[in-house]
């Protein structure tokens, strides 16, 4: 019965094409902004720009990909990094190791309370997530509004291309390891698909839920780090709207909202570059900031409406 | 053993809030009988025994002890009037002597102080008439639960009791102490005692009562000498489902001149079904054999519409009609109860009053909504018509068992007044009980007129109910065979190798 | 005896009332600190009644309306992201159909270019229309809501500014002022608007079998299709009241500040907007809903930020304030946190009785 | 038999595209027997014959009739060398008269300078269809005008009166009446007495038992056996064609069988509010204690109390060494395994392949030093999936995409592979077709036999009383009843207990 449905599916439905659709999103938003731009996006030096601005978002997007996998949902990362960006400028003063340990320290925290939250009152991931975003973005605002915070010199000066292509890949590499050669990935995928099965499976769901929120927040205070060395002051809006740019990049990526057997590790990659590749090409091709919303919204729908697994509606926990 | 009536009982009704106990239930206990008193839990049995002995205030009906009308306010006045209740717990005080505990609260006096001989030997004397020679000046902690149960009907007896009252006393004995028990029940009734005898264990009602009466629901079903009944009779008679339903169900009569209800030519879904044919005349249930897979379930949902029909035509009533969705099925008066019942079938959040007006309402549409009342109104008559447990409509109906489920779907259907009533395995999952009720339901709304088609996996029950079986397999109809003349070998075969 | 005692573990399990308790603490604790925080005077200059509860009620109008939307949303199992954005957009545009001689004339004065039917219509028609877009992306496409919804939440806003220019507009037009800033029967015409859209959407709902039919989609979207209802329409005609409720919202808002503001008119209303909703106790997994309970909601979460406001908190800090006592009533109403009550409860009530 | 060999099939093979019809069977015919060929449709029985009277070419493999190949290309070829066939479907050619279609490609005789001596042959038919006893038939009308019975016959008679060396009949009893198989059977007979053969072919398995000397048994295409008639029965019979029991013999069939004293899981006292009161009871190694009541009873939560899966658990569970199981992890870890009633949701993990579903308990001990190989757990699932003999693609299909029967393979194949002594199984032939339950019933035999312990709970009465050594009846949350296997034991019984 199945194969014989499995062989009706046109190409386009099938799960292969869905799998490497993002791929060829990625060439093809490539291709075209190369030959939009002539080029332009491909010299060094625009390559180095685009590259910046891939960093963090790629390590707090490696760590949602986890809170995602078990088909929750994370809006705290703006917020998240905010703060942290403020503890670790804060620290940086008193010694830079301290600093790095301090942001993913706070970050863990923060993923803790979302963890412990959603966990130990069976709330909703997206309400609780809520709650904290306004929360910490409150907390945030509170030290930053007067004036900006700055961060060390010492930190700055580690501003170098290589450091944060190494702290990426390092992450990268790591979360890739854990996801698909430890227990971690199956636990995570398998609460994604079917939490009951799960657990009766053996899983301890609760704890593989916590671990979840916990290291996307602690990935999430690393990338503060990395923002800070780039930016060098903190402000209000410091990771204003990431968590919605997380979001879509992850979703272009490929990444199902609901979770479940279907992610796929390369789902971080292709969507957070995707993402930038777009946001940047649409900036050197001049269009006003509404236009390229509008522009980013309509690729979106595209992809949504071609990768989407349609079988898979239900609610995000 | 044809004593005269020394406790009736009349009319006895007792409300709690919200709920009847006991409704208008007669009973009347003879001199020297062993009267069995049965019934699932919560059919009113203790509350009855409460009533006897005053714990519970009736609310209306009478009481009559010797001919006399009592009104006992509580176990103590009850007891001086003769009626002496042992309870399920042993309520005695295991740091007293037996002795004592026979005779606390009405201790032998002399001179003011507690005359410990004359306990002790009056004691000694009740036990050795129950063949019990044990020390009763001993705590009755040291005693086995027998025992104690002994003391408390020693004690019972003692106070010159006319009606003894056991309630559910064998619970914690051995067979051998269940044997001595049953042994001092016997040599009491001979003695002129009525004894009142509640147990679980069905055996022990045919080895020592003389009449058993049984309640259901709060009310009473009837009383039967022992030898009235027989063990499945009276399980019956309980649970109030006929066990037996099962072996009497009557396949529904079709007369040869029934018109043609549904008739499908050459429908097909385009992948899974290819030129599927069948008819199905009113008041016919027609049965779907085969295994899974076999595309009894495509067909059923491509006759409602669940799945397209691509191809083919569907007749009605006599007349085509085009079914492109569920809705359009419903507006042409069929019904579909499916097979997966939690994912397609119960909406679980929503209450047994929603669940059942659904299917009325979505045909009506949303803009003539049915009022709070009609929709009360709709399901407590289906909740009354199919027996659905539940104290009210309010009930969220994922709340409730498979069998309750199921049948609160198919009163979904039925409050459609279907014309076409398609079933697919409306058995699955659900106890004896609510099966045979569904099997009878189904076989009476065929006698009502209308059509049914029952896919199952169980053939005995396809068999015993279906005019006509249809075989599938590997997606296609192999056979039709007649329900009547056909056995569970012949389908098997037909499924297992085709057609001959 | 029973009855009672069911009474009391049913309301410590019902959600609402919870909300209504936090709602009546939160109010407690303001009139502890400021008893003058109940007082309601009339101001003759205006013809309206002044004072902090007219005020909650009244700057809440645009949530308590969005949030009427969303609690439909809501109970079909989704969730509708770009509500905020949709407020922006009919500010924009009524803002676009008020000065589009913008280029003439600089000073706002009181006209309007177009007709005053077009400058409410248009907006409220076009709002509609977006909802009706996120209704087909999930009825049709299939699409989950929450990213269906993400894309008018992401391009929604670059819709406002592209209509009007990337410009803010302001305008003097009297009859437009009077939706945010007029008055009715003493009270603040945004009060009144939320009365109408909350009363009709309750009698949409209830006095049809409509919202029996969203629970239903909400709870088994498969079971109810097979009971004959037509799901994706019931998906469709959702979507579209919310979005039309966001253009409603959205002329209020403007109204209220006579300018469009593409960037901040209605944001973060959709977290508000579900945070009002789930706090009025209805579950984010789909099914029973309550409008009692989501006004409830959009109260509180108005009261708090009034709280603020009035008491003089860092004004920084109304966020992380605002979002730890949402925090707070969100806990006490989880499962966990209501059994342990409703079985304290329970056992209180059996050991009296 | 006679000994002497009549025909000898080797290696014959045949496909029809991808399917393997007939995969390299040989098997020889001797002289003077009825040969009965069965099996199930599909099995390549009359692909077999075909190929031998040339209706198909042969695909591979020789056969040899009394020492000389035979490599037919047409029925009368294969006349010509001794072999008939009277085929399953209709073999008479419409039109023609009943004469001409008995000697169809046989018409030599009766030529004469290339004109047909009609009425000789019509003469000549006549008399055989009399000596056989068809007196109805007359060979001069047309054979349309007779129904498919007295076609039927023509045929018989069409393909035995130039007396075949062996004669095959296909299917053909079914489309005759009692006396029409009578007639055949006596044909039949008189073709072995003459010390020639007849391969038979029938579904029906109590006339083959009782006409025929051997019967060989081909399944999917494969040669499975040649047995004896004398020596097997229906049932038997059955069994060799499908591979497995069919019909009502799929519960166990021993009674009597001694459980180990041993105990290995031992239940006090356990309650969980609202659902079981004070459950006790002990496991013992080798047995399938079966779990009886109504749906509400708290069988269902026993179960789940078991395998340490209920919330607000009193009393212990305990495993033989004393160790307590608590909760989910440390149940699993001391080797009990649960298959749930709510399969979908609360077994197996729909949106997950089957691999992932198989390896899921089993990750921690096919870690080395934590790292997981995907090649170690491909090969992990693939073997217990093939043991299971799950239906799929792969074992990267997803489990949605499977019936209910593989889904439950598929989690019996979890705890097989887990290597689970002790199994709870909830209903687990709930919404499953006949031959998946008697591979589910078959599994559970052969698991008690190696020692492992079963608790089944299940609504079904039959299999309660078919399957269990033990069975303890629950009603109301309490064990209300034991009963120990016995023949004697009724669903009365039970249900007695049970309201």
């Amino acid at each position: 019965m199945a194969g014989n449905d499995e062989m009706k599916q046109s190409i386009f439905e099938s799960d292969t094409f869905k799998g490497l659709l993002p791929f060829i999103g990625l060439v093809v938003i490539l291709g075209a902004m190369y030959w939009l731009t002539d080029g332009r996006i491909m010299q060094p030096k625009r390559l180095r720009l685009l590259l910046s601005q891939v960093y963090y978002p790629m390590i707090v997007a490696t760590g949602v990909f986890f809170v995602m996998t078990l088909g929750s949902i994370d809006f705290t990362e703006g917020s998240t990094l905010g703060v942290a960006s403020i503890v670790v400028s804060v620290l940086s003063f008193h010694s830079i190791p301290l600093a790095i340990l301090g942001g993913i320290l706070t970050g863990a925290a923060i993923g803790a309370v979302n963890g412990f939250f959603h966990v130990k009152f069976r709330l909703q991931s997206f309400i609780v997530t809520i709650c904290t975003m306004y929360l910490f973005r409150g907390v945030c605002a509170y030290f930053t509004t007067e004036t900006a915070i700055p961060a060390s010199a010492a930190i700055k000066a580690l501003d170098s291309d290589n450091l944060k292509i190494g702290i990426t890949v390092a992450v990268l590499v790591v979360a890739w390891f854990m996801f698909r050669f430890t227990r971690i990935g199956n636990d995570v995928k398998a609460v994604g698909s079917g939490e009951t099965a799960a657990k009766f499976s053996g899983v301890r769901t609760d704890r593989v839920k916590f671990l979840a929120f916990v290291a996307a927040g602690a990935l999430t205070g690393l990338a503060a780090f990395v923002n800070v060395i780039k930016v060098g002051s903190i402000t209000a809006t410091a990771g204003n709207q990431l968590e919605t740019q997380i979001l879509i990049s992850l979703v272009l990526g490929g990444l199902p909202i609901t979770g479940g057997a279907k992610v796929r590790f390369s789902n971080i990659v292709v969507g957070t570059l995707m993402y930038t590749v777009l946001n940047n090409g649409l900036v050197m091709l001049g269009f006003e900031s509404a236009t390229q919303q509008l522009i980013k919204g309509i690729v979106f729908l595209i992809f949504v409406a071609l990768t989407i697994d349609r079988k898979a509606l239900k609610v995000i926990k | 053993m044809t004593g005269k009536n020394i406790l009736e009982m009349r009319g006895i009704t007792i409300e709690f809030p919200g709920v009847k106990a006991l409704d208008g239930v007669d009973f009347s206990l003879r001199e020297g009988e062993i009267h069995s008193l049965l019934g699932e839990n919560g059919a009113g049995k203790s509350t009855l025994i409460k009533c006897i002995n005053g714990v519970n205030r009736k609310d209306s009906g009478t009481i009559l002890l010797d001919g006399r009308e009592i009104n006992p306010s509580g176990p103590y006045e009850a007891m001086t009037l003769g009626i002496s209740t042992v309870f399920q717990e042993v309520n005695l005080c295991p740091n007293l002597s037996v002795a004592e505990n026979i005779f606390v609260g009405r201790q032998p006096m002399k001179h003011g102080r507690i005359n410990w001989s004359e306990i002790n030997r009056r004691a000694e004397e009740l036990m050795s008439r129950f063949h019990l020679d044990i020390d009763v000046a001993r705590p009755l902690s040291y005693y086995s639960t027998a025992v104690q149960q002994m003391t408390a009907i020693a004690r019972a007896v003692d106070v010159q009791a006319k009606i003894l009252i056991l309630d559910e006393p064998t619970s914690s004995l051995d067979e051998n102490e269940v044997q001595l028990l049953f042994s001092v029940m016997r040599q009491l009734r001979d003695s002129g005692m009525g004894i009142i005898f509640i147990t679980h264990f069905l055996d022990q009602i045919y080895a020592v009562s003389d009449r058993m009466t049984i309640l259901r629901n709060g009310h009473l079903v009837g009383t039967y000498n022992i030898n009235e009944l027989g063990k499945v009779e009276l399980v019956t008679k309980m649970v109030g489902k006929d066990m037996d339903v099962i072996f009497s169900l009557k396949r529904a009569n079709v007369p040869e001149d029934s018109p043609v209800m549904l008739k499908a030519e050459n429908i097909g879904d385009g992948s899974r079904i290819d030129d599927m044919s069948l008819t199905l005349r009113k008041g016919e249930l027609v049965g779907f054999a085969g295994l899974l897979g076999s595309g009894r379930t495509e067909t059923a949902e491509m006759l409602f519409g669940a799945t397209r029909a691509v191809h083919g035509e569907i007749f009605v009533d006599g007349e085509k009609v085009s079914i492109r969705t569920p809705f359009d099925a419903i507006q042409a008066e069929e019904a579909f109860c499916p097979e997966d019942r939690k994912r397609d079938g119960i909406i679980g959040d929503l209450s047994i009053r929603e669940n059942i007006m659904l299917a009325v309402q979505s045909r009506k549409g949303f803009m003539h909504p049915m009022t709070r009342q009609e929709q009360t109104e709709l399901a407590d008559k289906y909740i009354a018509l199919l027996g659905i447990a539940t104290p009210d409509c309010e009930k969220k109906a994922g709340e409730l068992s498979g069998g309750n489920q199921q049948k609160v779907i198919l009163a979904r259907w039925m409050a459609t007044s279907p014309k076409v009533l398609i079933l697919d395995e409306p058995t699955r999952g659900i106890d004896i009980g609510a099966k045979a009720e569904i099997q009878r339901l189904m076989l009476e709304m065929c006698g009502e007129g209308v059509s049914v088609i029952f896919i199952s996996s169980e053939l005995d029950e396809i068999i015993r109910c279906s005019n006509r079986i249809i075989i599938m397999r590997d997606r296609a109809k192999v056979a039709e065979v007649d329900g009547a003349s056909c056995t569970q070998q012949d389908i098997l075969r037909i499924i297992a190798e085709g057609a001959a | 005896m029973a009855g009672k005692r069911f009474d009391v573990a049913g309301l410590m399990q019902s959600k609402v009332t919870w909300a209504v308790i936090a709602e009546a603490l939160i109010l407690l604790v303001c009139f502890v600190i400021r008893p003058d925080f109940f007082s309601i005077s009339y101001q003759p200059s205006t013809g309206m009644l002044y004072g902090s509860l007219i005020d909650i009620v009244n700057r809440s109008a645009e949530i308590t309306i969005i949030s009427m939307g969303m609690t439909l949303v809501i109970a079909l199992g989704g969730t509708d992201l770009s509500v905020g954005a949709l407020v922006a957009v009919a500010g924009a545009i009524a803002l676009k159909f008020l000065r589009w001689d913008v280029l003439t004339y600089t000073t706002p004065g009181d006209y309007t270019v177009y007709p005053y039917i077009l400058v409410i219509a248009v907006p409220l028609v076009v709002c509609a229309l977006m909802g009706l877009f996120n209704g087909f992306l999930v009825a049709k496409g299939g699409i989950q809501p929450i990213i269906a919804t993400l894309i008018l939440m992401v391009c929604g806003r670059g819709v406002a500014q592209i209509l009007t220019d990337g410009k803010q507009f302001t305008t003097g037009y009297s009859p437009f002022r009077v939706i945010g800033q007029g008055s009715f029967m003493y009270l603040p015409m945004p009060i009144i608007i939320t009365v109408i859209v909350v009363v009709a959407v309750a009698l949409f709902t209830r006095k049809t079998a409509f919202g029996a039919f969203v629970e239903s989609v909400g709870v088994n979207p498969s079971a109810s299709r097979l009971s004959g209802i037509k799901a994706g329409n019931v998906i469709l005609l959702v979507f579209m009241i919310t979005g039309l409720l966001s253009g409603i919202a959205g002329l209020i808002y403007s109204s209220r500040i006579m300018s469009n503001d593409s960037n901040n008119a209605g944001l973060n209303f959709e977290m508000d907007a579900i945070l009002a909703v789930v706090i009025g106790g209805t579950n984010m997994a789909g099914g029973k809903f309550s409008l009692a309970g989501t006004v409830i909601g959009s109260l509180i979460i108005r009261t708090i930020v009034t709280f603020v406001y009035y008491f003089g908190i860092v004004a920084e800090a109304t966020m992380a304030f605002k979002a730890l006592i949402i925090a707070v009533v969100i806990v006490l109403q989880s499962e966990p946190v209501r059994k342990y009550f409703a079985r304290r409860a329970a056992m209180k009530g059996g050991a009296g009785a | 038999m006679s000994g002497k060999i009549l025909l000898k099939a080797e290696h014959i093979d045949k496909r029809f595209g991808i399917t393997h019809a007939v995969n390299d069977v040989s098997l020889d015919v001797y002289a003077g027997e009825i040969r009965a060929l069965i099996g199930e449709n599909g099995s390549g029985k009359s692909t077999f014959c075909q190929m031998l009277c040339g209706i198909y070419t042969i695909g591979g493999g020789t056969f040899t009739l009394d020492g000389q190949p035979v490599n037919v290309r047409n029925q009368v070829e294969a006349n010509n060398l001794g072999v008939s066939i009277i085929v399953q479907e209709m073999g008479t050619l419409s039109g023609l008269t009943v004469a001409e279609n008995i000697f169809l490609g046989h018409e030599d005789p009766f030529m004469s300078h290339g004109i047909k001596n009609t009425r000789a042959m019509i003469r000549e038919a006549q008399r055989l269809l009399d000596a056989y006893g068809f007196t109805n038939i007359r060979a001069g009308a047309m054979i349309d005008s007779y129904n498919f019975e007295d076609r039927k016959l023509v045929e018989i008679v069409k393909a035995t009166y130039m007396k075949p060396k062996i004669l095959i009949v296909d299917e053909t009893t079914t489309a005759l009446s009692q006396n029409g198989r009578l007639e055949l059977y006596k044909i039949m007979d008189a073709v072995r007495a003459d010390g020639r053969s007849v391969i038979f072919i029938s579904h029906d398995l109590g006339e083959i038992l009782t006409h025929c000397d051997t019967i060989s048994i081909l399944r999917d295409g494969e040669y499975i056996d040649t047995v004896n008639a004398k020596d097997v029965d229906e049932d038997g019979l059955k069994r060799l064609m499908v591979g497995r029991e069919i019909g009502s013999a799929y519960y166990r069939t021993d009674y009597g069988k001694t459980v180990s004293s041993e105990v290995v899981l031992s239940v006090k006292g356990v309650s969980v509010p609202g659902q079981i009161e004070d459950v006790s009871f002990d496991l013992h190694r080798g047995e399938i204690l079966g779990f009886g009541g109504l749906s509400e009873c708290g069988m269902h939560e026993a179960g789940k109390a078991v395998f340490g899966a209920s919330l607000d658990r009193e009393g212990s569970v305990t495993l033989a060494d004393g160790t307590p199981i608590n909760d989910i992890p440390s149940a699993i870890h001391h080797s009990i395994g649960y298959a749930s009633k709510d399969r979908d949701n609360e077994s197996i993990i729909l949106n997950e392949s089957i691999r992932n579903n198989i390896v899921l308990p089993s990750l921690d001990d096919l870690a080395e030093n934590h790292i997981l190989k995907s090649r170690k757990l491909n090969n992990f699932a693939q073997e217990f999936a093939e043991k299971m003999q799950t239906k799929m693609q792969g074992i990267h299909q997803f489990i949605s995409d499977l019936s209910g029967g593989n889904k439950q393979k598929v989690v019996l194949a979890r705890w097989l592979g887990k290597g689970s002594d002790i199994l709870v199984l909830d209903s687990p032939t709930r919404g499953i077709d006949v031959k998946v339950k008697q591979a589910i019933y078959a599994l559970m035999q052969e698991l008690t036999a190696q020692g492992k312990s079963i608790i089944m709970i299940s609504e079904e009465i039959p299999e309660l009383l078919g399957m269990s050594d033990r069975i303890l009846i629950m009603k109301d949350g309490r064990i209300s009843g034991e009963f120990m296997r016995s023949e004697s034991l009724s669903e009365e019984d039970l249900i007695a207990k049970m309201v």
